[in-house]
C-alpha cells in the first residue's frame, strides 16, 4: 500500500531520536499503536513482518521506558503477553497447545494490519478537497424561505350561532318561573293513612291516589305517596311488598 | 461550452466563495497585480454574460460584484404553505355582527355585543379579507365603519347578504336559545329517539 | 448561449440560494411534485454539465446538490480563511473506522484500535455532524451503532460511501473483516496449502 503524508505526523520510533528520555507513551494511541510503530521501522510489508523481530523491539524498547518512566498498565499487559508469545515462539512446537504461538502471531499480524489499513485511510480521508479548506461555499446564500400563509377558518354554522350568542346575550333577559302544582308530603301522608283505614287487603299505591288527580298533579301524587309510604312503613303502621324491581308496589296497613 | 480561461474561472471562484461583494481592485490585487482593475473588469462583464439567462446572476452594484439568482426567480425560492387556523369566537361574533349590520363602525359592534373588541380582532377578520373598511360614518370622531367582502360571500357559501337567515330563521333553528336550554332540547331529542326504538 | 429552460433555471437558482445542499426529492416538492425527483435528477446533470470547467461547480454528495469552488482553485481562496476543524489523530482514526465499516459499534471501533476510545473524541465527530447514532446492535448489552453523515460526504467531497478512498481494495483485501473472520479464512487457505503439499 502507498504510503501517505499524515496530517499528524507519528512520533519517531525510540531508536531513531536521541533524547529517548523525552518520550512519552501519551504519544501512542495504545500499544498496538506502537507496536505498528514499531513494525513501520522495519519498512517491510506488514504481511512480511516478522513478529518475532517486532515483540522483541516493542520489549525491548518497554524495558527501557520503564527505567525511565512510569509505564501506562496496558503496555505492560501487551509486554506481559508478547514475552508470552516470545518464549512460545522460540520453544520448540508442541502440537497439543492451543492456541499455537503461530496462531497468535498471525493474529496480532492481522490487527496489526487492520489498524494499519485504517490509519492509511484516515490519512487519505484527511487529504480529500475538503469543504472550507479546499473547496468553498457561497458564504451568505440568500436561503429558501418558507412562508406561512394563515388561512382563517369558519363556517356558516359557526357564524350564525355566534351571532345566534350575541342576540341572547345582549336581549332583556326575563326568568319567568312557572307555578307547577304539587303534592306535599305532609298533603300526601294525611290522605294515605286516611284510605288505609279504609282499604285492608293489599292494594296497589296507585290505588291510594285521589282519581281526579291527572297529568303532572298526578305525577307529583305518586311521589309524595311513595315517600310517605315508606315513612308510614318506617314508623310500622303499614307494610310494603313488591315482586321485582319497578313491579308495582303494593301497600296494606299493619296488623295490630 | 467552450473552454474557460483560467483567469476567468480564478476571478468567478473568488466572486463565488467572497463574503461580501468584490471591485474589480481587490480583485486584481489578489492576483499581484498581474491584472489590471480594467483587464478584471472585462473579466467580470464575460462571467456576467455567460450567465445571463440561468438561474444565476453576477451583477455589479457600485463597482462591486456578487452572485444572486435573479429577481423573477425569487417567487420560486419562497414556499407558500396553508396555515389553517380556526376563527376565535369572539372573531366569529364581530364578522357576524358586520354581516347583519353592515357597514358598522367599532362602537357600534362592541354596543351590539355588550363587550370591547380589540383591535386584534377586527384584524384578524381583514387579514382574512371577509371584512373590509367602507369609509367613515359622518359623526363626532368620523369612525371607520366596516363591511363585509365578496370573499365573505363565497367563504360561506351566501349569494348575497339577503340569503343570511333572519332573526326569526335563528330563532327557529335553536340559534337564539340560551346554550343550557338548547342543551334540553337536545336531550329530549334523545329520548324520543330511544322511546321510538324501545316502542 | 443557448436559452436555458425556465424549470432548469428555477432549479439551478433553488440550489444556489439555499443554505444546505439539496436533494432531488426536496427540489421536486418546491415544484408541488410537478417535476419527478427522476427529472430533477437529469435537470441537476445537466446544470453541472453546463458549469464544468467554470469556476463554480454543482456537485453531488450523498444524493444532496451543491454550488462550490473547484479544488484547483484552492490556492487561489485559502487566503484569510481558518483551517477547518483540525482532528486529533485519535478522532482521525475513529472516523476512518466508522466510515469503512460503518455501522459500528464504540466495543468494535475498540477492538480494531487496540485502546479505548475517549468519550470526547465520538463527541467532536458527532458536533462536527460527521457522524451519527443509527441504532443498537441486537446483540447482548445493545450497543449504540454509529454511522457517517451527509455533512460527512459533503465535507469530504465524496459523492457517496463507495468513493471512500480505497475502500474497494481493502474489501478485496479483507481488511475490513474483523480479525476473526480473516484468521479463519488465513488457517483455511494454510490448511488448503498444507493439504497440497502433502498430496
Amino acid at each position: 500500500m502507498e504510503e501517505l503524508p499524515l496530517e499528524y505526523e507519528v512520533v519517531p520510533a525510540a531508536a531513531e531520536r536521541e533524547d529517548a528520555l523525552q518520550l512519552n507513551l501519551e504519544s501512542w494511541e495504545g500499544p498496538l499503536d506502537l507496536l505498528l510503530t514499531l513494525a513501520r521501522s522495519q519498512k517491510v510489508d506488514l504481511r512480511q513482518i516478522s513478529i518475532l523481530a517486532l515483540v522483541e523491539q516493542y520489549l525491548t524498547f518497554i524495558a527501557e521506558m520503564r527505567a525511565k518512566l512510569e509505564v501506562a498498565a496496558d503496555y505492560l499487559v501487551m509486554a506481559a503477553w508478547l514475552a508470552y508469545l516470545k518464549s512460545a515462539l522460540l520453544l520448540p512446537k508442541d502440537p497439543t497447545e492451543d492456541p499455537s504461538p503461530d496462531e497468535l502471531a498471525l493474529r496480532l499480524q492481522l490487527r496489526l494490519q487492520r489498524l494499519a489499513a485504517m490509519r492509511e485511510a484516515a490519512a487519505r480521508l484527511l487529504a480529500r478537497d475538503r469543504i472550507g479548506r479546499d473547496v468553498f461555499l457561497r458564504p451568505n446564500p440568500e436561503g429558501l424561505q418558507d412562508v406561512k400563509v394563515r388561512r382563517w377558518d369558519a363556517s356558516l354554522y359557526d357564524l350564525l350561532a355566534a351571532y345566534g350568542q350575541v342576540k341572547l346575550r345582549t336581549e332583556p333577559v326575563v326568568h319567568m318561573v312557572a307555578r307547577r302544582p304539587v303534592v306535599t308530603l305532609d298533603a300526601a301522608l294525611t290522605h294515605l293513612q286516611r284510605m288505609l283505614g279504609v282499604q285492608l287487603d293489599w292494594a296497589e299505591l296507585s290505588a291510594f291516589l285521589p282519581p281526579d288527580y291527572q297529568g303532572p298533579l298526578r305525577r307529583s301524587a305518586i311521589a309524595s305517596s311513595f315517600v310517605a309510604a315508606l315513612e308510614l312503613a318506617r314508623q310500622g303502621r303499614v307494610e310494603l311488598r313488591q315482586e321485582a324491581a319497578f313491579e308495582p308496589l303494593y301497600l296494606k296497613a299493619s296488623q295490630g | 461550452m467552450s473552454e474557460i480561461d483560467d483567469r476567468e474561472r480564478a476571478i468567478e471562484a473568488m466572486v463565488f466563495a467572497s463574503d461580501e461583494a468584490l471591485d474589480a481592485r481587490q480583485i486584481a490585487g489578489r492576483f499581484h497585480d498581474e491584472l489590471t482593475p480594467g483587464e478584471v473588469r472585462a473579466i467580470l462583464q464575460a462571467i456576467a454574460a455567460r450567465h445571463a439567462g440561468s438561474g444565476i446572476e453576477l451583477v455589479e452594484r457600485g463597482g462591486h460584484w456578487h452572485f444572486q439568482t435573479p429577481a423573477d426567480l425569487a417567487h420560486l425560492l419562497r414556499r407558500e404553505r396553508d396555515d389553517p387556523r380556526k376563527l376565535s369566537r369572539a372573531a366569529a361574533e364581530v364578522l357576524a355582527i358586520i354581516a347583519y349590520h353592515e357597514p358598522v363602525s367599532r362602537a357600534e359592534i362592541e354596543a351590539i355585543r355588550g363587550v370591547q373588541t380589540s383591535k386584534g380582532t377586527l384584524d384578524v377578520l381583514m387579514e382574512a379579507e371577509w371584512i373590509a373598511p367602507a369609509g367613515r360614518r359622518e359623526v363626532p370622531g368620523r369612525p371607520l365603519i366596516y363591511k363585509t367582502t365578496d370573499a365573505f360571500l363565497q367563504h360561506f357559501g351566501l349569494a348575497s347578504r339577503k340569503d343570511l337567515p333572519g332573526i326569526e330563521d335563528l330563532r327557529a333553528a335553536g340559534l337564539l336559545d340560551p346554550v343550557d336550554l338548547a342543551f334540553d332540547a337536545a336531550m329530549d331529542e334523545l329520548d324520543l329517539v330511544k322511546d321510538g326504538e324501545e316502542a
